[in-house]
């Protein structure tokens, strides 16, 4: 289980930088996001994986650990910030550049 | 008064109920509580609920939900024959149904009811509300498919809604 | 316990609030603001009064002992760079409120996050924690860059973004790998467990620190990851460009303590690396001062090449050197800071030219702001009797005695040179090299420019009354170097007792 | 448990899988859209439901007292399923998705 | 019983899935896709109750009721952006 | 405290011009000249007890850490200095006052003149090594202000540009040598460096040291090759040529060199590099002084020839030449300021500096000439005038120069050579300007005498030249003495300044020099000729073209490296990342621990392949962008089961819902943004990120796999132990976030609360173009069958909302995700109703919302200090109610709230606001509907 994990991990990071060197705004934050997913999963088993009950006292006799999961809420939650902001971020760029472009191409083009 | 605090008693009924069943468990505390959320959220959100009709004729609508769901076992079976059957077979059509209700609410329902029954997917509402387009998987009579539905879920619709 | 540690976090917080629902008239909104601003210097500077004892103080946030909870640690370091700050932030502020914060409501608030952010990011003694500032301070950061709106602002703005979700990200992906191997956040924990780990399992934990090297280098503008400044920085409003001259060195401020306390038992793990970077982050600094065709991104490479010359302090891993690096990091924030506040004062009299290094109108105010331009080139070279000055021979001095000597002299000298040259290039062809009339409307009031000379003079107070300043860094590299202290006071550490509420 | 309520929840639960899959079987193999959208928007919410009864049967059966808060579930999957498919449809006639040649169509309808 | 019928249930789930991902994958249409989608959340939750009942645990109860909503309102959302554009307006 | 003072007096004096300038150009200079005065009267006042032997010092600690004191001193050197200093300085202020227009700021000139006197002062007074420097620094930066004090001429500003690049640039290595010369020795104090002069000798940094020091006195005082500026530097107004580069700053060089004499010189080195690099200065700028046409030109290379001269014999390091040295330090300050001076005079009253037009001005202005004349003669080195004493102690000096064996000839007969320039570019200065026709072109004509008031300081420094000149030993002997003691040593070899040694070689080359001279002149147009030939640079162009070339090779560096595309950013931190992760990784013996792994299932395999299939199927698809939406989502979804299969049932609920809420920000953005993305990156760059990205995907893999296998010890166990016990919740996830790591989580909301803030910022001024939107949509906008049902749900979705927060203590849920769901449902009405329809319902100010969320939560923690506690201590509690039953108080929900009320705030702020932005076609054709 645990190299199938890995490899879930490794290839959303992949997919995710792939999107993140694309030359326009939109295919940059959906690589954004998609980091942000495979971030999070990083850090949640970071706790080791583990089946059965959640971290809930009563629940069982063992719980997994539950501090990569607390991680992983700020994350998430930081991380919807931070989406929300830069795809405001590139609907301005693109209002006040007229074109969606990060490759440094200047006007021109839409 | 009363009106003022219990805006829509039988929203504040139906949370009270949805409550219960959320925390699965009826111990006084809380059937209080959720006495609370019943008054609390219908006492702000009534405002929101402009065009949502009463229930004027609770039983015949108990009977209308039996139908429906029995409709909805048969209309499943009768798609999974269909989906799993060869589909060059199938006989699909796009039918305008003639409304007589009126309350959009009541259309909704009357909607849902289609879409969920035997092989029959509201597609579309005329501007006018006077017509909803169905789509249906597979049927032979377009005219008698549309008046067995309108007998079928929109008379009852409207008698438990509109008269 | 004392609640004194918390005030810089919270009250930027609280202020920062405050600004956001009661927003409606500017003047109020401007007092508030500076008033925040003053109180903040005032209680950071007790702060620095309690650290310069020597002691170092703890505060448990929710009663839970470390490494439990997160705790907030004021040791000398923290309190240094908590001051530095809030004189940065004082005149910052006080230049917005002279009409310099406008469209919108929201400048002044965001200064307050950003604030916060940097506080909780230099108090904290949590490295997730440090992660949660630095989110709070770069997100303030993100929406001040865009104040005012424009073309530039919104190119510049997308690229300094994305660079830094991706380097939040990595930042994650660091310090969550750091938990998987010492399963600690607690900083002084954590450096602990990595000094008794496994050796076996210990490249996993460099392997972290590495990471976070990247992380730090992006937020420090580490040649090849300064990309992104020049024209954030360029493109940034003035009061906002100024503010930012802090932050390249949090970055630094970060590398200097996760390294010193986290990898302590990893002394050398960053050597090999600083080096070289910190001589090419100087040239590339160097050649944009050079290059620069406005004064904004001039004063932006100014900073880059600030960012080399303290890389190489650090990278000289000795407490001398820090101790230098100290001083240089202090005076180069907020002579940057003053040159930014400054170049926007100019820019606003010379018409459509702005800051372009062209000949163009005479400033109406020449003569003032000559002389502060004067003042600020020559202590951002390094020319006596500014800080500048003090800052590259303390910085020469601590290396005179090794052999790196031969190689960070000649960077410092040959680029203080350089600077010079390209300077005197603007200053002259500005402020000297003028055509047609003056711009009369465009004079500035006496507000703003008390707010550049005072952060001249504060540089120049800097240098004059630098003694006790380098004594204190001296004692701020000590402490650095021996975390013993540090442990041992995380160790000591008793929460309050719990009474009868709990 | 008893072998009558294991017996229950086994059909339950293989009717509710069973309607599940032959909704995405329609949904992968039925020729256009329109006919695609019935299996979702029926079998898989009967299927669903399927699944939830039977799963409210055994959790209420295993001496814990009733657990029927699942209903919910598919109360709200039963509410929404039909506005779904009625909205997705819309979407796919403003965009006049084509239909199989046999579909019949009212006169005064496009 | 259940031994054997969980696995069988889970398998069936599984194809499903695939099944919609195909759908997904190959569209042609965007409704096409919205529609896959839609049936994954709804397959989705099936997986979690029977995911449920295979680890005797009900804390899966919440995380189906919240894919039910989420999956609605992201399949409303979708198709009113292929109606109108500007979904809020 | 009077040293301090002396040094100190001038910077006032900078100060009341400025204040003064508006009374009139006369009191301004009445004010300036208060200073300097002042100070020359204070040193005079020291000169009984320097002439006793005595070294009056002041110190203060200053920067000790640096080892930069406030050590001032006055030996006889400085005395010497100082007094040429403040003495020549006057004469220029009173100069100035009648030189300057009434367009120039006289109060400005002062100024920065008098700054440039305390710098002056300081250098020579300085006892600390470092503080010279400081001072040093400081003449650079006055003498670049005062070049360029007609900033309006481009040949002041490159003229200024270039003096403070080079001398600026001699004070950075003279800076460094300082620092080494302090290592050495252990001080920066000047009694501690020049008592350990063998010390130094003997130091193997010695060299270096030597080197770099050498390079800050040659910069400033314009030894070849270093040279060149001084000339550009004449673009100054003349005074500032008669003080700075004659009297003072170029002196600053040699001084330095006479300071550090004790430490420095003796070595060979020493020897060979001072002495060559003064006479090729001398007899080079000689030659090149006797072909300038322009007159301060001429003045400019003649103070380089003599620079060199004075360089040339500190270099011989014999205590004669130690002495003459001095000597002619004062003799070249005297006679050179009165002959910038003239010829700022003869500039002032003609016109223009060019002697092929100034001629026959005897006839117009005899009195000028007069003056002008005998200081040329001094320079020349004509008997009976000062400059002769020193050259003939100069010849003298070649003379017993015995180190180059065979070759010393060569220097007495360079020496002579460079007389003989001398005497023939100063016959020129003669003959040339006042004799030699009639003037041609004047642009002033006819030139008359100046007023009386600007000869007068001419007419003082000449008759100084003929005091010395005639009577040495009753004027400037026991300056000499005292000067030459601090340079080369209290026991001096005896020697004598008398205007007659007898006939001897030195007289001899002496007449060599004038006969030779006046002959060389009478050749003059053959040479000019020569001169005209050869190859001339100009160096302010060279220079400028150099700094110009630099600028452009920065130019493109700079565009080449940051070609302003975020591609390339991306790729060079991840590649940084890469390199740091591997060379962090690579000595991990073992990539797989020794944990038990954890059996694979079906279903997670189903999961892994829809998830990577996701993944991979958004980047395929990328292009099409809400194609590619929706199978991220799929991405989210599958992370969501993901945390379920792996028991965190929070994570799930969190990221199902945040998931929905960001794909309705992005299609409500994507919008507004081209629905396709074009392909455009070349093969290469594709294999290329390809490269890296697949680099850094097996990068995260091998972490993941080298952790998962691994055991750990964690604090988990506290938090586990303590979660009801002290935090009051069985959900330990949810007690971690409200109170073990709550300021986590307050930093967190506030992140929130700020990115709904930045978007109300960006998007309240946003200005849509009005361009014509060709995308065809259906005409209803709320479908009623939707809207209907969004209706029903709220309050079924508010329940549930409430239903999640209660328990969100005990059981998975909480106030962030009770948030999105109210959120959740409220955008439901947002699409389905319509924007006007919720603000007729919901009149909120959402960011107002959401900073109070932010602030219930910061008070909540604030809580805590009534009690006595840290910031977010929690408290619970539980209370029997009859018939209720227990239940549970804690602080922890209130924070919680908070936390609601923050994401509800953001949230609906970030999509209201974003929902508000309509295209503009739409307003219109909105507009036409309802009036139809
Ligand atoms: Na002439
Ligand atoms: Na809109």
């Amino acid at each position: 289980m645990e190299a199938l994990v890995a490899i879930a991990i490794g290839v959303m990071t992949s997919c995710a930088i792939y999107l993140m060197l694309r030359a326009r705004t939109f295919p940059v934050i959906l690589g954004l996001t998609l980091l942000s997913y495979a971030v999070n999963l990083f850090i949640f088993v970071m706790g080791r994986l583990s089946t059965g009950n959640p971290a809930v006292i009563g629940s069982g006799e063992t719980y997994p650990d539950p501090v990569p999961q607390a991680l992983v809420l700020t994350a998430i939650v930081i991380g919807f910030a931070m989406t929300a902001f830069i795809l405001v971020l590139a609907l301005r760029a693109r209002v006040e550049l007229g074109n969606d472009h990060v490759d440094g191409n200047q006007e021109g083009r839409t | 008064m009363m009106r003022r605090l219990f805006p829509r008693p039988e929203l504040s009924g139906i949370l009270w109920g949805l409550w219960l069943l959320l925390v699965n468990s009826v111990s006084f505390g809380q059937i209080l509580l959720g006495a609370f959320w019943a008054w609390l959220i219908p006492f702000y959100t009534h405002s929101f609920w402009p065009g949502v009709m009463s229930l004027r004729k609770p039983w015949l609508g108990l009977k209308f939900l039996g139908v429906v769901m029995v409709d909805i076992l048969i209309a499943n079976a009768i798609v999974a024959r269909l989906v799993l059957s060869n589909s060059e077979r199938l006989q699909p059509a796009f039918m305008l149904m003639p409304l007589d209700v009126k309350e959009d609410f009541t259309i909704t329902l009357l909607a849902s009811t289609i879409s969920l029954t035997p092989g029959t997917v509201s597609a579309d509402l005329t501007a006018d509300r006077r017509h909803l387009l169905i789509h249906s998987l597979h049927v032979d009579d377009i005219e008698q498919t549309i008046a067995q539905m309108k007998q079928r879920y929109e008379a009852p619709l409207k008698e438990m809604f509109e008269c | 316990m004392s609640h004194w540690i918390l005030i810089p976090i919270l009250l930027p917080l609280f202020t920062g609030l405050a600004l956001l629902i009661w927003s409606d008239r500017i003047c109020v909104t401007r007092a508030i603001s500076a008033t925040s601003a003053l109180a903040l210097l005032a209680v950071d500077l007790l702060l620095l009064q309690r650290a310069a004892e020597g002691t170092i103080s703890l505060y448990a946030l929710g009663n839970w002992p470390p490494p439990f909870g997160i705790v907030l640690v004021l040791d000398r370091l923290a309190a240094l760079m908590l001051v530095m700050t809030s004189v940065l932030a004082l005149f910052v502020i006080w230049y917005a409120a002279c009409d310099r914060d406008q469209p919108g409501d929201s400048l002044h608030p965001l200064i307050h996050f950003l604030l916060m952010g940097l506080n909780g990011a230099f108090l904290t003694g949590d490295i997730f924690n440090l992660f949660v500032f630095f989110e709070v301070l770069l997100l303030s950061s993100y929406a001040l860059l865009l104040h005012g709106g424009g073309k530039e602002r919104a190119r510049a703005g997308f690229h300094y973004v994305v660079l830094n979700l991706a380097g939040s990200a990595l930042f994650l992906i660091a310090v969550s790998l750091l938990y998987g191997v010492t399963g600690t956040l607690n900083m002084a924990d954590m450096g602990q467990r990595i000094a008794q780990l496994d050796p076996a399992d210990r490249p996993l934990a460099i392997t972290g620190g590495l990471l976070l090297f990247a992380v730090f280098g992006l937020k420090a503008a580490v040649a090849p990851l300064y990309f992104w400044l020049p024209s954030a920085y360029a493109a940034a409003a003035g009061p906002v460009a100024a503010l930012f001259a802090v932050m390249t060195k949090l970055g630094i401020y970060s590398m200097v303590r996760v390294y010193s306390l986290v990898f302590a038992s990893e002394p050398g793990l960053l050597l090999p690396w600083l080096w070289p970077l910190a001589l090419v982050t100087l040239a590339a600094g160097i050649v944009g001062v050079l290059a620069a065709r406005e004064l904004r991104r001039q004063v932006a490479y100014l900073v880059l090449v600030s960012v080399g010359t303290l890389l190489l302090g650090v990278a000289m891993n000795s407490q001398q050197a820090l101790a230098a690096s100290l001083y240089y990091l202090v005076h180069s924030t907020w002579i940057c800071a003053a040159l930014f506040i400054l170049v926007d004062l100019m820019r606003q009299q010379r018409g459509l030219l702005e800051d372009t290094i062209e000949s163009g109108p005479p400033l109406v105010q020449g003569t003032i702001l000559g002389i502060f331009f004067f003042v600020a080139c020559a202590s951002v070279v390094g020319l006596p009797p500014t800080s500048g000055f003090v800052g590259k021979v303390n910085l020469m001095q601590a290396v005179s005695s090794t052999v790196e000597a031969v190689w960070v002299w000649p960077a410092l000298l040959i680029s203080g040179l350089l600077t010079i040259t390209a300077l005197s290039r603007s200053g002259t062809t500005i402020f000297w090299r003028t055509t047609g009339d003056v711009i009369a409307q465009s004079r500035a009031g006496v507000m703003p420019m008390v707010a550049v000379g005072g952060l001249l003079l504060i540089s120049i107070v800097f240098s004059f009354a630098g003694d006790p300043v380098l004594s204190f860094m001296s004692d701020t590299a000590q402490q650095l170097a021996d975390s013993t202290a540090y442990l041992e006071a995380s160790s000591l550490f008793q929460p309050v007792e719990r009474g009868d509420i709990r | 448990m008893e072998l009558f309520v294991e017996i229950v929840v086994s059909i339950c639960l293989l009717g509710g899988a069973a309607f599940a899959l032959v909704g995405s079987i329609g949904l992968a193999r039925l020729p256009d859209f329109y006919m695609r959208l019935h299996g979702p928007a029926k079998a898989s919410t009967l299927g669903v439901g399927g699944m939830v009864i039977g799963s409210t049967i055994f959790f209420s059966t295993r001496g814990n007292g009733l657990s029927l808060h699942e209903i919910l579930v598919v109360v709200f999957l039963f509410i929404t399923a039909p506005i779904s498919a009625h909205i997705v449809a819309k979407a796919a006639l403003h965009l006049q998705l084509p239909t199989v040649a046999r579909t019949r169509r009212p006169e005064n309808k496009s | 019983m259940l031994n054997v019928v969980i696995p069988i249930a889970f398998f069936m789930i599984s194809a499903a899935l695939l099944l919609n991902l195909w759908r997904l994958l190959i569209g042609p249409s965007l409704p096409d896709r919205i529609l896959a989608l839609d049936t994954m959340y709804i397959n989705a939750i099936a997986l979690l109750v029977l995911y449920g009942i295979y680890q005797q645990g009900e804390f899966y109860f919440e995380a189906a009721l919240l894919i039910a909503v989420m999956g609605f309102v992201g399949t409303v959302v979708l198709s009113k952006y292929l109606l109108r554009g500007d979904i809020i307006e | 405290m009077s040293l301090l003072l002396i040094v100190l007096l001038p910077l006032l004096g900078a100060v009341l011009p400025l204040l003064t300038e508006r009374f009139g150009r006369n009191i301004c200079a009445a004010v300036a000249v208060a200073a300097p005065l002042i100070s020359a009267g204070l040193i005079i006042s020291q000169l009984p007890a320097i002439f006793a032997g005595d070294i009056p010092i002041f110190h203060v600690p200053w920067l000790s850490n640096i080892g930069l004191d406030l050590s001032l001193r006055l030996d006889g050197l400085s005395l010497m200095f100082g007094l040429l200093i403040t003495g020549i300085g006057l004469l220029v202020i009173f100069y100035a006052l009648y030189y300057l227009s009434n367009k120039d700021s006289i109060g400005k000139f002062y100024a920065i003149l008098q700054l440039f006197m305390m710098a002056m002062l300081g250098i020579v007074m300085a006892d600390n090594l470092l503080l010279l420097i400081v001072f040093w620094e400081l003449t650079s930066l006055s003498s670049f202000l005062l070049i360029g004090y007609w900033s309006y001429r481009s040949d002041a500003r490159k003229g200024a540009r270039m003096a403070l690049a080079i001398t600026g640039g001699g004070g950075l290595a003279l800076l460094a040598g300082a620092l080494l010369l302090g290592h050495m020795v252990g001080s920066f104090n000047l009694s501690v460096i020049l008592s350990n002069g063998e010390l130094i000798r003997d130091h193997k940094l010695y060299p270096i040291a030597l080197v770099l020091i050498l390079l800050g006195a040659f910069t400033k005082s314009a030894q070849f090759p270093f040279h060149f500026w001084l000339p550009h530097a004449m673009a100054a107004p003349t005074p500032v040529s008669a003080y700075l580069h004659s009297a003072t700053m170029v002196k600053a060089g040699v001084f330095l060199l006479a300071r550090l004499y004790p430490a420095l010189a003796g070595s060979e080195m020493w020897f060979f590099i001072v002495t060559f690099v003064g006479l090729i200065t001398l007899v080079y700028a000689a030659y090149t002084a006797m072909m300038k046409h322009d007159l301060k030109g001429l003045l400019a290379y003649s103070t380089i020839s003599h620079l060199g001269l004075i360089t040339m014999l500190l270099g011989l390091s014999t205590k004669l030449a130690a002495t003459a040295a001095v000597f002619h330090i004062i003799n070249h300050a005297i006679f050179k300021a009165s002959l910038f001076m003239a010829a700022g005079i003869i500039d002032h009253e003609t016109g223009t500096r060019d002697m092929r037009k100034i001629n026959g001005l005897w006839q117009y202005m005899p009195q000028t000439a007069l003056l002008a004349m005998v200081a040329a003669a001094a320079m020349a080195g004509v008997p009976l005038l000062n400059g002769f004493l020193s050259k003939e102690m100069f010849f003298n000096e070649t003379l017993h120069l015995k180190s180059l064996g065979l070759f010393s000839w060569t220097v007495p007969v360079l020496a002579t050579i460079a007389g003989i320039f001398a005497v023939a570019y100063s016959w020129r200065f003669i003959h040339d300007v006042f004799f030699n026709g009639k003037p041609v072109d004047l642009p002033k004509f006819p030139p008359h005498e100046p007023p009386p008031f600007m000869k007068a300081p001419v007419a003082i420094l000449v008759v100084l030249c003929l005091l010395v000149g005639i009577m040495p030993n009753l004027t400037v002997a026991p300056f000499i003495d005292a000067a030459s003691a601090a340079v080369a040593g209290a026991e001096l070899e005896p020697y004598e300044i008398s205007l007659w040694h007898g006939f001897n070689l030195p007289l001899l080359m002496s007449f060599t020099a004038l006969a030779g001279g006046l002959l060389l002149y009478s050749q003059r147009r053959g040479l000019f000729a020569f001169y005209e030939r050869g190859f001339h640079l100009d160096e302010k162009l060279v220079f400028e073209a150099r700094v110009q070339r630099g600028v452009r090779a920065s130019q493109w560096i700079t565009n080449t490296l940051e070609n302003g595309s975020l591609q390339r950013y991306v790729a060079w931190f991840v590649g940084f990342t890469l390199v740091m992760g591997v060379v962090g990784i690579w000595p991990l013996a073992n990539m797989t621990g020794t944990r038990p792994l954890m059996p694979l299932d079906g279903v997670s395999v189903i999961a892994a392949i829809l998830l990577i299939a996701g993944s991979v199927g958004t980047v395929l698809i990328h292009h099409n962008r809400l194609a590619s939406l929706l199978l991220l989502s799929v991405v989210g979804l599958i992370v969501s089961l993901i945390f379920v299969r792996f028991s965190a049932p929070d994570l799930a609920l969190t990221q199902i819902s945040v998931e929905v809420v960001t794909i309705v920000l992005m299609m409500l953005a994507l919008y507004f943004l081209p629905q396709l993305s074009p392909r455009q990156s070349g093969t290469l760059r594709i294999i290329r990120d390809i490269a890296l990205s697949g680099a850094a995907g097996i990068g995260v893999t091998v972490l993941t796999w080298a952790v998962l296998t691994r055991p750990y010890e964690t604090i988990a166990g506290y938090f586990l132990e303590n979660s009801v016990s002290g935090g009051g919740g069985t959900n330990v996830v949810n007690v971690i976030l409200v109170d073990f790591r709550g300021f986590d989580t307050l930093g967190e909301i506030t992140v929130l609360a700020l990115a709904a803030v930045g978007i109300l910022a960006m998007l309240r001024t946003l200005q849509l173009p009005n361009t014509s939107d060709p995308r065809s949509w259906a005409r209803e906008i709320y479908p009623p069958i939707l809207a209907v049902l969004a209706r029903v749900l709220l309050p079924l979705a508010l329940l549930v909302s409430a239903y999640i927060f209660m328990r969100g203590h005990n059981q998975p849920g909480g106030g962030f995700i009770a948030g999105l769901v109210t959120s959740v449902a409220l955008i439901l009405q947002y699409v389905s109703s319509g924007l006007s329809w919720i603000q007729e319902r919901l009149r909120w100010n959402y960011r107002s919302v959401a900073a109070l969320g932010v602030l219930i939560a910061a008070l909540t923690g604030c809580g805590a200090f009534i009690f006595g506690y840290p910031f977010l201590t929690t408290s619970f509690t539980h209370i029997h109610w009859p018939l209720v039953g227990e239940f549970e108080i804690a602080t922890a929900m209130v924070f919680d709230l908070g936390v609601y009320i923050t994401v509800v705030g953001a949230t609906l702020l970030a999509l209201a606001q974003l929902g508000m932005l309509t295209h503009p076609s739409r307003i219109k054709r909105k507009l036409t509907e309802e009036i139809a």
